[in-house]
């Protein structure tokens, strides 16, 4: 599926960022996010992927370049307003505050004066969580502590998903489950989806894929294309091999690797 | 909780309308005599609204600071305000000056809260934003500065002079007077009206300054608002009635045993408990061992304490 | 001890003390007072070795004095059994109230050599107080006359309240100097029922008591600083009557002038 | 390979353990570690896994049954002659401590008087930090967090490495050096390992698996036999397909389950 | 780093000579009179050792307790160790007990910190072990119970007493003599190599409970004895020379600033610069103003402050 033909969510033009005086991390980085799209940003640790996250939900500030919401400068938007567009899910998660669950998930709620249609407690029941809507942060499981978290995500509701990490810490069925409820979503909604991930098994589901190397562009398109034995050398220096089963879907095997 | 809040909402109505008729003399408020009417209206009343003001402003100013501050020791004199407030309040007393009438003091302490406040905030300030690490520090260091300042103050100046500014700054509610009232009124409402409508961001930036931003509020101005917003009830009570201990600091960790943490529900069961508290330990305090007045602070620390140290022992620490 | 000749270096760690020494004549053989040694305007010239609760040990020491003379009422003890193991004599003067005064200094002009001239210094004193408090006998009722001049008078008249400070309220009470002075004019001070020799008091419990005569020390701008409480007891009889007075600070130093402080009261009492 | 002929490192008989006092969590668990042993912890969210490692690693005190460190009570050891034994990586980090990349990774000598041959600077070489030492943790990338971790673990230089999802925010390069590096040091120094993870295609690759549901054990062998379709369908309540490539090893895929 | 310790060191030692030397008279080491070789040795001496000692256990303790109970804001104060110490010396001076002669005052104050250090520890324990936020809450809470009653006592004792008591609490070094160093040597030093000793631990118990146990460490066990030495430290400090703020709360942070956060330096670097610090400024409050003596407190804070703010504008924080 090419993006060309839905209309673009945001856009990022040129975009440079560096966290340093020194060296730049993000260089002249421009991709889009169409309607309904749903992109998997793949990279090695430190290659940006955080990085370019944050500068898509506008918690990052770019150093030049441009980020349009919607055609109109992100940074232009109220916040309020430009959080009932966007939702951001950190990949890394504070455990120590003092709220439960419950108290955490229905902060989703606080762009809006009028809670739209999900409830905090569907939102608890999507990600399994409603008999720990009592508990803290800290008596929970790591991966029902990310849970909780994409809980928070769902119910703000936004249409642009931008999470950080989600799968890490999840067990296969809630892997499953996150990805199939947000293709549900994009049904419905239409929302669109940018993931970072590491397991290029998953990333193979996506339609398009991202794949960034040093704050650059190292490809961008559908994964059969993208996730090809030369360019993952290229991005992650590990060797891989490609199996084509069924003629469908490719699955990545790093078998002799180790 | 909605419960709670009611209950807690009563309790502190009842101890208000108590603390009018208890005293040294009890007062029965449907026969009175003339000098009870005047004890009750220009006397007890103005006092005890003076408790539940800085009461109020202490409990919210604590449970705020914790809150953006994220540090279960913050409490609204960490910011040192009340040492720029107390440092210019005894400079006005040691110098004798008095061209605002008795106004006099109230405003210098005023005007050095908010100028400390002032100088916290630019020190905490740094790439666009308040920085709650740096904001702590500089309020403890400038604390440090201003209390000595005012130590050297009063260890050079006579005895006499110690002692006075000494008792000003152990918090005094006796003097309060309805002219005083409606300025401190303006900006403990003002300032808890704000934090509690604040409530929300609070929460958010507890979580972080990501999700802060991803849940729609700018940390940095949310940050600064109630910032600004407890700096301004912060002197606003010390300016009312000097420095009284124990409520800002403990006020919200006790109402977190009861409520929780969620700052909807905290803010303002720690500005009526703070309230409450006050005003019944400034009830206390002058009816105990008639005729002389204990400092309001001290009984306030005499009967919180150890009530906290039972509520620890049984409950669950929450952070923050 | 100095049995006819007075040491020749004597440091003292207290403005009364210095008062007093001066009273008796020493004023050459004083080599160090305090910082707040202000009275009589000699002592302002004298060396100085500190404040009052935390003297220079160095600079006693430096002075080389025969002896120290210091207060129970304000010197720290430590300070003495410090100097005292150093090898340095020290005085230390007991009396904290009116009524122990005169023989204060009796026994301080035993110790230091200069006992005729502490003996008419006492006696002074004792016939100003006792003419003081004779004078206030002469109103009182023809049944009650008491012999004895520091005796409290058994049915005052007169309600006094003594401010010390007004925001907040500090008063004189029992056990203060002032809380003698008022007994020995003759007046029943009315907070003499706290706990301290100088609580904070209840203003509510003034208006109960009804005051009727106010005294509030001068200095510091009080006129203008008191002005808040006093309207606040503006129901009070002292005010009504206008018998609010601002006197000065005599009262808060036991000494040659302490007798001042009384006389100043007791010209109030009898307008 | 069975781990029958090898010395037992670490045994847990009939261990209980819960955290609340009304519903027990681990119940009766027993299994053993061999020397030399790779042992994937797998199971669903809140399932037990790092209940169980934090009891192996003697953080948590069983409510009953037996711990035993070669042979002996695991409690019974003096903290730091254990810690030249066994060393433990937490799942969650937490990020806002104080120290230095470099200062983090030498607390893993602690335990030495005379530290063992490896040296910080080899441990962060290791793990691709050397030109981070002197940052702190909150400046770094997820996975660069994580690993800074992974080489305090490796630097304690323990015999029985107990690993809480390791590989989780682990680029795909990074992953494979780990799981090789691993099987160096089993080589080199006949170390055993047990990891909690949750990707089911490198569970493969480790000769023994423990699949956990609800604190008890479901399943434990060779990750052919135990990592059935069945099996993985009980404990993580999904469908999966298993598929077979050259005979050698499985490859699961979830593909149709999205 | 180690070059930076060596600094620090010399520093030290120099700023200890310096001490004895200069004061309201210069004192010429090679030539000295009597009364000069009275001052040097019975009076500059023992009272620059007990400052020495006195930072030392300070500085010391701040630091390990900040590590233990994870907050930038502890100092060895935040346990109520000093209020406990503050009342029980107040009561003795009050009741006017003096039957261990000079020593009455600080044996009471000691016994004081070592009850409340007792209290708190009892309250933060659960479980079979010490939980840093129970510590926290109940030192804060304790702290204030026993100011709270101290000032009560004070308010309704006679002026004389709460002049003194105030003092004292203000802290005072001009006291020292050499018959109270052995004791407070003892102490402090057992504390400060304890501390040192266990550094590795405390910066594991930095890193979280987890990471202790797996390095070798019981986390319990470890928490207790380095909470037992600070107090033994802090209540030895106590009990030489009253409570002097600053140092416990700041020279860690402006130690790590120069040195980082790792224990094994930060311990050592807050103990000497806590030394070097209240005795610069003890030498400075009796020598600026002769012959009048500022309490230590108030110049430690007045130095010690500003520049902390100037580090603290200058550098980035460092948390805890
Ligand atoms: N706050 C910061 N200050 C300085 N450098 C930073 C900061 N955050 C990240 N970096 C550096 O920027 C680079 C990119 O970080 P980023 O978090 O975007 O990587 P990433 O692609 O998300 O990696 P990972 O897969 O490990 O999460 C890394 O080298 C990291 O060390
Ligand atoms: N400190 C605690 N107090 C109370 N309950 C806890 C605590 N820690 C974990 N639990 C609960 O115990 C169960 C098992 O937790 P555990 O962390 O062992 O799961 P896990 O298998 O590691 O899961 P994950 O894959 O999500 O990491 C979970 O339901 C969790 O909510
Ligand atoms: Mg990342
Ligand atoms: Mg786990």
């Amino acid at each position: 599926m090419s993006s060309a033909s839905k209309p673009m969510i945001l856009e990022l033009n040129d975009v440079c960022f560096s966290y340093s005086k020194v060296e730049s991390l993000i260089y002249n980085l421009s991709f889009s996010i169409g309607e309904g799209e749903f992109i998997g940003l793949l990279g090695a640790n430190g290659s940006g992927k955080s990085t370019i996250l944050k500068l898509a939900s506008g918690i990052l500030k770019p150093l030049s370049g441009d980020l349009r919401l919607w055609g109109k400068p992100l940074h232009s938007y109220m916040n309020r307003d430009r959080a009932k567009l966007i939702s951001y899910l950190p990949q890394t998660l504070d455990i120590t505050v003092p709220f439960t669950i419950k108290e955490l998930v229905s902060m989703g709620l606080y762009p809006y004066d009028i809670p739209p249609a999900m409830s905090v407690y569907d939102a608890l029941e999507m990600v399994g969580l409603r008999d720990k809507e009592g508990a803290h942060l800290a008596d929970l499981s790591g991966g029902e502590r990310r849970r909780t978290f994409i809980a928070m995500t769902l119910l703000q509701g936004a249409g642009l998903l931008l999470l950080d990490e989600p799968l890490a810490n999840l067990d296969l069925k809630y892997q499953v489950e996150l990805i199939r409820l947000l293709r549900k979503l994009r049904k419905d909604r239409n929302i669109s989806v940018v993931m970072a991930l590491h397991d290029i098994n998953i990333a193979l589901q996506f339609e398009k894929v991202v794949l960034i190397k040093d704050g650059k562009i190292l490809g961008i398109g559908p994964p059969e294309y993208i996730l090809s034995e030369e360019l993952i050398r290229n991005a992650f220096d590990v060797d891989v091999r490609i199996i084509r089963q069924q003629g469908e879907k490719a699955y990545i095997s790093y078998e002799n690797n180790f | 909780m909605k419960i709670k809040m009611l209950i807690i909402i009563l309790i502190s109505i009842l101890i208000f309308g108590i603390s009018l008729v208890i005293g040294p003399r009890i007062i029965n408020p449907f026969d009175m005599d003339d000098i009870s009417r005047e004890i009750l209206f220009f006397i007890r009343a103005p006092r005890a609204v003076v408790a539940v003001l800085m009461g109020m402003a202490l409990g919210a100013s604590g449970a705020v600071l914790q809150g953006i501050l994220r540090n279960p020791l913050a409490d609204p004199y960490i910011l040192g305000i009340s040492s720029g407030a107390s440092l210019s309040a005894a400079l006005a007393i040691l110098g004798g000056l008095t061209f605002l009438g008795t106004f006099t003091v109230p405003v210098f302490a005023f005007t050095g809260a908010v100028i400390t406040g002032g100088i916290v905030g630019m020190m905490g300030w740094k790439k666009g934003g308040l920085w709650p690490e740096r904001l702590l520090l500089a309020g403890v260091g400038l604390s440090f500065l201003f209390s000595g300042l005012l130590m050297l103050i009063m260890s050079i100046s006579t005895d006499e002079g110690l002692r006075k500014a000494m008792l000003w700054i152990f918090g005094d509610l006796s003097m309060s007077e309805w002219s005083r009232i409606p300025y401190g009124m303006a900006f403990v409402t003002a300032g808890t009206v704000i934090s509690v409508a604040r409530a929300k961001a609070l929460n958010a930036l507890i979580l972080g300054d990501e999700f802060t931003h991803s849940l729609g509020f700018s940390p940095r101005k949310e940050r600064s608002v109630l910032f600004v917003s407890v700096g301004l009830m912060t002197a606003a009570s010390v300016s009312l009635g000097g420095m009284i201990g124990f409520i800002g600091l403990l006020v919200p960790h006790i109402m977190r045993f009861f409520i929780g943490s969620d700052s909807k529900l905290l803010l303002p069961a720690s500005a009526l408990g703070g309230g409450a508290l006050l005003c019944i330990a400034d009830l206390i305090s002058r009816s105990i061992l008639p005729p002389m007045e204990l400092p309001a602070g001290i009984i306030t620390a005499i009967i919180g304490s150890p009530y906290f140290l039972y509520l620890l022992r049984r409950k669950n620490v929450l952070s923050i | 001890s100095y049995a006819g000749e007075a040491p020749k270096r004597i440091i003292s760690l207290a403005p009364n003390m210095t008062e007093i020494l001066f009273a008796l004549g020493l004023d050459d053989n004083i080599v160090g007072v305090t910082s707040f040694c202000d009275y009589p305007e000699e002592a302002k010239k004298k060396q100085k070795i500190g404040g009052m609760s935390n003297p220079s040990l160095e600079a006693v020491v430096s002075l080389k004095p025969d002896i120290v003379v210091m207060t129970i009422d304000g010197n720290p003890k430590e300070f003495e059994e410090r100097l005292r193991s150093l090898k340095i004599k020290t005085y230390v003067f007991r009396s904290k109230r009116i009524s122990e005064l005169s023989q204060g200094i009796r026994d301080m002009g035993t110790a230091l050599g200069v006992k005729e001239r502490a003996d008419l210094l006492a006696r002074e004193i004792e016939t100003t107080i006792n003419k003081i408090s004779r004078g206030v006998l002469q109103y009182a009722p023809a049944s009650v006359k008491n012999p004895s001049p520091f005796a409290p008078y058994p049915s005052p008249e007169k309600k006094i309240l003594f401010i010390i400070w007004p925001e907040p309220l500090i008063v004189a009470g029992p056990g203060s100097i002032t809380d003698d002075a008022i007994t020995i004019i003759g007046g029943r001070n009315i907070a003499a029922k706290s706990k301290s020799a100088y609580p904070k008091y209840s203003i509510e419990e003034i208006l109960t008591q009804a005051p009727d005569i106010i005294f509030i020390g001068r200095g510091m701008g009080m006129e203008k600083v008191s002005q808040g409480l006093l309207k606040k007891l503006k129901s009070v009889p002292a005010i009504k009557n206008k018998r609010v007075f601002y006197v000065s600070d005599y009262l808060y130093r036991l000494g040659p002038r302490t007798v001042k402080g009384i006389e100043e009261l007791a010209g109030y009492m009898e307008q």
